[in-house]
């Protein structure tokens, strides 16, 4: 399932880019986030419990970047395991300056399988829809707050 | 036991074929139903052995992934678990199961358990055994599994790219088998035509008929004779015997196949034989039962799926006046990922090449590829569903396309009553039938004279009302021999089925099948030729429930699959009962002092003298004498044991493997349906308004049962023309994994169905019946005609897959032009 | 499909009900059970306990307030609406939509409640809950709160009500001079939503809600024509899901041809 | 009254009393199947949709697999094994025979309780009336004609015995 989008944040490259390259602030980006191990920087390890109103869904992911072109550019891929779903994402992102402002170019490709995959798109989608809004939403206040 | 066979090509003679008029051709009451509406059958998950173990398997997530590492020390641990079984056990302790393919596709190496490599979503890599149900499905959680995901081969279009990655390397490309089929003299065909009608790509989805009860077993393992007993509902155990014995390492009597009722099969319960050798495996090492029970979920991401089919380059000479000349076509079908009956659908569809229908010089291109999807297998309609589809498509497509009336263009290529028995242009005898008046009768049922009048009405109620025929050749009897087409070296050939029927010492008629009924009424229809031939009610025959193999009352091919029974099985129950009733005459002979069994006839449970009937002798008497009073019996008489087993042999030829020709199978029922849709332009919803369905079997033993066949496969046919397919996403999830999602019809959805028949009887079989299971492929056919007409009011698009949800319908609608691109007429 | 472990407790009061979720973590709300169960068959989900509201006859009520509005039980199941005389009184659509929800013995069980609080997109009562302008009441530790139901649907499975909380009524103003319809593609007769559309009119107004496109229904308010309900469907540039059975093209089109169906019959009731 | 993982309950099937110890979160299908021995009732899904095992529970007809044992404590069940009556085959259940309402026989048991339940409520249904009270049940075999005239025919007494 593919989902992309644009942002544009009132603040520099560098300090957009400082954010979603720090681990500790990435792990502040996420949704229920309950432990984020950084073992080097280019390889991460969260365990989250993402709320569904029937129980949450208590998933273990690894991430690595697989590419970066600093201050503009990275690749990420994500591969998450839990009991009753499997998730695998690659996602980039493309920062560029103007005036002041940074716009995010942003891409994500999520597949999910198991029993919550088997759950269907039609709950799947706006459920991934809804965690992306809640990283972005968190990443605007990360990037307000960064100096 | 004395024994007989029809000896192949030896031509039943008339006399067999003359029944009196008694039991056969009525509505008696089924001997099944007393047991099953009191919930009192025996179905496999009832079955229960004391310390059964309960077996769960890890599936695959992905569609194609390497299996680097498996660890199952968790699972083992968790209190209750009695073991586990992985791929590495398997592949060390069985032997991969035999390919009927010819190499390289015969190289596919296919275990019980994923080694190494997983090909399918939902593929089989652990089983665990647990002390209960809950516990084996808790210790699967804990089964760690790592993959490295490969690139799924989804598309069959694409499978035989070079460029695309191969799923057995063993085999070296994704292709199976293919063959060039030529037929007539097609370059002629061509130039003999006014024009030429070409249809780029017609399609037919994955489906199966999900039966309600899942696949499942319960395996014994016997120690001490090294035999299992394996209680199952496989629908084909003289299959599974030959698959699994020389997988297993062990001789086929070592594999007993125990089966009573059985929920449904439709074909999905005939490949089995892969978890069963898992079972078998795991009974043996953790030296207790075990009990399987397939979930929904893994029936439809696992299981047997009907085969997919892509019809490409699809060229079609036609007089201007209608008359077919014959089709040229490139077709691909997708048998997943793994080749368990496949390829035989590259050859089954060959039964019905023309169809019902009148051409005589056709080139087809068959290929089978592998795709990283379920593993299709045999589903009601096996391989001709689609092909008997392709060939109503493409019939209406060119009616439509020349402007001709769809019942005319028919009527005008129909293979004609006169012609029977007719020779199709690949050498297979069509025995008799009589389309036209099959046609008439369905049109009639849904007042097809009124169309127009109900097409006004219903555009005044905004919607677009189409009428739609179809037909469908349900060739029964199967002749093996076709296997030998595909690969020259398989040493299949023919068909047959056993029946016992014995005299017992108080007098009790027992008969015994080799077959697996899934709902046919065995039971019942045998009682019915047993009782007519020796003159008793069918209360008065006991017939077994099931399948047993330590009966010994089976042959290689004994199963129930493939529309046959009403041939094969009823076939061999009338030998053998011939049998039981000349020994009965030979004992109430030689006991009244009568000349000869010609003197003496049976009525009412009596032998009884033709000159003097009161002189009669009970079979009781002849039970008790033959089975403990024999030395009363004159020696002329001691052969006697009222106890005779008969095998019945089709007449059947091995085929010209070279030209692909010759007769591959005995029967042919037909079923033409009529159906009528409405449509509501604004959405693309639809709904059927009438339907009707005439049967034509031959003679039919128990009408009632013969409609009930009908009805069945008629809503599995209209499921599958609406809702009813598997699609996947670009991963290769099955994006209708459950019956939330793949929405099965129900009795709302469910249109009024009117049914008729026609009878012409068989030629060719002892009781000229014919197997009539598999017939509702015509419903499919008749809604894509039906919505192919009604769409004719909004752009003319063309209906070119099988299956119609109501999405579809609103492309259709929004977009005509795009299905129109896919069909041109050209002057020839 | 077998459920994971799981404990479980019927408490016999609402404060008991309320004490057991907060206390225990991960606790879950058991109402008629006929999506739950399934999901945790599937181990889609597993809470670690079960409160079952089976014996908390006090949301099993309907009755009239003072001011002549529906007051309906959480745990009424949709049986009860379909046969109930204060509904059929007081806002007849809600037994018309419940009669046509899965089957009879899903509705012999599945309750209203349990409906909306699961807030599945393909819900039929989502919708039609935020068009009529109901009003749910929950409650907690922090005592009793009143949620509208635009406020109330938060997401996919995902409410107002928190984990420790209760919806214990919803409260549904009677249909006293308004029309109200319901219009849903199904997939099979009164199956699984593809769209759905409810639509309430008074004085002119039409508020429409629209389900199975987002992730919680879409409402719009606009004149009490087709046209215009069109229109103002058509400005929330919806983005459906795509999936099986239907694109986000199509489901976007089904969005607008319901709504005005939706209004068709509110307005034709209305009248 | 804190959460337990195990329950002793007590049900009343088909007129006996059981008490058993049962496991939270085993579903009821699987204790009249498996702790009871009344296998009659039968699985065909994971999802709630095929009605199998369609029982009637304190006069409603359910669908087993979507309710746990332990919220049946106390509960009055009937199944198929309680229809027919002192060897007498309940109507419905001489209507399925006598019409060919059956053919594999899986889906029967549900589809006769589900019938069940809708003459109690509804002793003269109409055929559209009758479709949708089974509409909860799926059958794979019969395309559903057999079964509606099955349920009439004992609506209107039109078996013998």
């Amino acid at each position: 399932m593919k989902v992309a989008g644009e942002r544009t944040f009132a603040a520099s490259r560098e300090r957009v880019w400082g954010v979603l390259n720090d681990p500790g602030q990435m792990a502040k980006l996420m949704p229920g986030v309950e432990s984020f191990d950084v073992e080097d920087d280019k390889h991460w390890r969260a365990n989250v419990k993402i709320p569904l109103g029937l129980g949450s869904l208590r998933l273990s992911i690894d991430f690595e970047k697989t590419e970066e072109r600093v201050p503009d550019f990275a690749r990420l891929h994500a591969k998450g395991t839990g009991v009753g779903a499997l998730m695998d994402m690659d996602t980039q992102f493309n920062l560029s300056e103007s005036d002041g402002a940074t716009a995010m170019a942003w891409e994500a490709d999520v597949r999910i399988a198991g029993p919550v995959g088997s759950m269907g798109k039609r709950v799947l989608q706006p459920i991934v829809n809804q965690q992306v809004q809640n990283v972005l939403t968190a990443l605007d206040k990360q990037v307000a707050s960064a100096t | 036991m004395s024994e007989t066979t029809v000896a192949p090509g030896q031509p039943l003679t008339v006399e067999e074929q003359e029944v009196k008029p008694g039991f056969i051709g009525q509505n008696v009451p089924r001997k099944e139903d007393q047991r099953l509406v009191q919930g009192e059958g025996v179905f496999v998950d009832d079955v229960k052995r004391h310390g059964m173990a309960y077996v769960h398997f890890v599936r695959s997530p992905y569609a194609h992934a390497a299996i680097t590492r498996i660890d199952v020390s968790k699972a083992a641990e968790l209190e209750g678990v009695y073991g586990t079984l992985i791929g590495e056990e398997v592949a060390a302790t069985t032997d991969a199961f035999f390919q009927i393919a010819p190499p390289p596709g015969g190289h596919v190496k296919d275990f019980a358990l994923a080694v190494g490599r997983v090909r399918h979503v939902g593929e089989p890599v652990v089983a665990v055994a647990a002390v209960t149900r809950e516990l084996a499905r808790d210790a699967a959680d804990l089964v760690e599994v790592d993959y490295e995901p490969l690139e799924p081969v989804l598309d069959p279009e694409r499978a035989a790219d070079p460029a695309t990655p191969v799923l057995h390397d063993d085999v070296g490309s994704n292709v199976i088998w293919s063959g060039e089929f030529d037929y007539g003299d097609y370059e002629a065909a061509l130039a003999e035509a006014d024009k030429v009608v070409r249809i780029k790509r017609l399609h037919f989805d994955r489906f199966s008929s999900t039966p309600l009860e899942t696949s499942g077993a319960v395996v014994e393992y016997n120690r001490g004779t090294a035999q299992w007993t394996i209680h199952s509902n496989n629908q084909f155990p003289g299959f599974a015997q030959i698959m699994m014995a020389p997988a297993l390492r062990v001789g086929i009597d070592k594999l007993r196949f125990v089966s009573q009722d059985i929920g449904g099969g439709f074909g999905n319960k005939i490949c089995t034989h892969v978890q069963l050798v898992a079972l078998c495996l795991l009974a043996r090492k953790l030296k207790r039962p075990v009990n399987w029970t397939e979930w929904r979920t893994d029936q439809h991401t696992a299981n047997s799926h009907g085969n997919e089919r892509v019809f490409l380059d699809v060229e079609v000479p036609v007089k201007s006046d209608g008359t077919l000349l014959g089709f040229r076509a490139r077709m691909i079908d997708d048998c997943g990922a793994y080749t368990r009956y496949e390829p035989l659908g590259c050859i089954i569809w060959a039964q019905v090449t023309p169809g019902v229908y009148r051409w005589r010089n056709i080139r087809v291109d068959f290929t089978q590829v592998c795709t990283n999807k379920s593993p299709c297998g045999p589903n009601r309609g096996y391989s001709r569903m689609q092909h008997l589809w392709f060939t109503e498509r493409v019939i209406d497509i060119v009616a439509h396309e020349l402007g001709i009336d769809p019942v005319e263009m028919r009527k005008r290529n129909y293979i004609r009553s006169d012609e029977m028995p007719y020779e199709t242009p690949n050498g297979c005898v069509y025995d008799s039938g009589d389309y036209a008046a099959c046609l008439d009768q369905a049109l009639a049922l849904i007042d097809y004279d009124g169309i127009e009048e109900r097409r006004r009405d219903a555009e005044a109620r905004g919607k677009l009302l189409g009428v739609g025929i179809g037909s469908t050749l349900d060739s029964g009897t199967n002749n093996f021999g076709q296997s030998t087409i595909l690969n020259p070296e398989l040493q299949f050939s023919g068909n047959n089925e056993v029946a016992t029927v014995k005299l017992d010492i108080f007098g009790e008629i027992v008969v015994t099948i080799g077959t697996t009924p899934q709902g046919q009424s065995h039971e019942t229809t045998a009682a019915q030729v047993v009782a007519e031939i020796l003159g008793v009610t069918p209360d008065e025959v006991n017939v077994r429930a099931g399948h047993d193999s330590y009966w010994n009352s089976h042959a290689g091919f004994s199963g129930t699959y493939a529309s046959q029974f009403a041939v094969t099985g009823l076939g061999a129950v009338k030998g053998a009962t011939d049998m039981l009733a000349e020994e009965i005459k030979q004992i109430g002979a030689a006991v009244l002092g009568a000349e000869s069994t010609d003197d003496v006839y049976l009525e009412g449970g009596f032998v009884k003298r033709n000159d003097n009937p009161e002189a009669a002798l009970p079979f009781m008497a002849c039970g008790a004498i033959v089975n403990a009073n024999n030395a009363v019996l004159p020696m002329e008489a001691r052969g006697i044991t009222l106890n005779c087993r008969y095998v019945y042999v089709p007449p059947h030829q091995l085929p010209d493997k070279e030209r692909k020709y010759g007769n591959l199978t005995l029967t042919y029922a037909n079923q033409i349906h009529a159906c009528v849709v409405e449509i509501d332009p604004e959405t693309g919803v639809y709904e059927i308004v009438d339907y009707s369905a005439v049967d034509d079997c031959g003679v039919r033993i128990n009408p009632q049962i013969v409609e009930g066949q009908v009805h069945g496969a008629t809503a599995q046919s209209i499921g599958a023309a609406t809702h009813e397919t598997f699609p996947y996403d670009e991963d290769g999830n099955l994006l209708t994994p459950n019956f939330y999602d793949y929405h099965v019809p129900h009795a709302l959805d469910m249109p009024p169905m009117k049914t008729g028949y026609v009878e012409s009887p068989s030629p060719f079989t002892p009781l000229g019946a014919k197997g009539m299971g598999e017939g509702g492929g015509a419903g499919i056919s008749a809604v894509c005609a039906a919505l192919q007409n009604a769409l004719a009011a909004a752009g003319k698009p063309i209906v070119y897959d099988s299956s119609n949800p109501y999405k579809r319908v609103w492309e259709l609608l929004r977009n005509p032009d795009d299905s129109r691109a896919l069909v041109t007429v050209d002057d020839a | 499909m077998l459920l994971a472990e799981v404990e479980y407790a019927r408490p016999s009061s609402i404060d008991e009900a309320l004490r057991l979720l907060s206390a225990h973590e991960g606790a879950r709300a058991l109402a008629g059970g006929q999506t739950l169960t399934n999901v945790m068959k599937a181990r889609a989900a597993a809470p670690d306990v079960l409160v079952d509201l089976a014996d908390l006859d006090e949301l099993r009520r309907i009755t009239r307030g003072a001011d002549g509005n529906l007051i309906v039980g959480a745990m009424c199941t949709y049986s009860d609406l379909v046969s109930s005389a204060e509904v059929a009184a007081a806002r007849p659509i809600l037994a018309v939509v419940a009669a046509q929800i899965a089957d009879v013995q899903v509705r012999n069980r599945g309750t209203l409640g349990g409906n909306l609080c699961l807030s599945d997109p393909t819900n039929h009562f989502p919708p039609l809950m935020a068009a009529i302008g109901a009003t749910m009441t929950v409650v907690g530790g922090g005592g009793e709160r009143v949620v509208a139901a635009d406020e109330f649907f938060l997401g996919v499975y995902m409410t107002a009500v928190a984990p420790d909380e209760l919806l214990t009524k919803v409260t549904i103003p009677p249909a006293a001079g308004t029309g109200d319809g319901f219009a849903a593609v199904t997939i099979g007769r009164d199956g699984t939503c593809i769209v759905n559309a409810a639509a309430t009119v008074s004085d002119g107004q039409a508020t429409v809600a629209v389900g199975c496109v987002a992730a919680v229904p879409v409402v719009v308010r606009a004149a009490a024509e087709e046209d215009a309900v069109v229109d103002a469907i058509r400005g929330t540039a919806l983005e459906p899901p795509d999936d099986v059975h239907a694109s986000a093209a199509y489901r976007r089109h089904l969005a607008e041809i319901l709504a005005a169906r939706a209004v068709r019959q509110a307005l034709e009731r209305s009248s | 009254m804190e959460p337990v993982a195990a329950k002793r309950i007590t049900v009343t099937v088909n007129g006996d009393s059981h008490e058993r110890e049962v496991e939270a979160r085993r579903l009821l299908v699987h204790f009249l199947r498996d702790d009871l021995d009344l296998t009659g009732t039968h699985i065909g899904c994971d999802t709630g949709n095929c009605g199998a095992c369609t029982v009637i529970y304190d006069g409603m007809a359910i669908k087993s697999c979507m309710i746990l044992a332990v919220q049946a404590d106390g509960a009055a069940i009937e199944t198929v094994e309680g229809l027919a009556a002192n060897g007498e085959l309940h109507p419905l259940q001489k209507a399925f025979g006598a019409t060919h309402a059956l053919q594999c026989g899986y889906c029967t048991p549900g589809m006769l309780m589900s019938a069940k339940h809708l003459l109690e409520h509804n002793p003269e249904p109409t055929d559209e009336e009758i479709r949708r009270a089974l509409q909860g049940n799926i059958c794979r075999c019969t395309g559903y004609v057999n079964i509606v005239e099955a349920v009439q025919a004992a609506a209107k007494g039109e078996v013998g015995t």
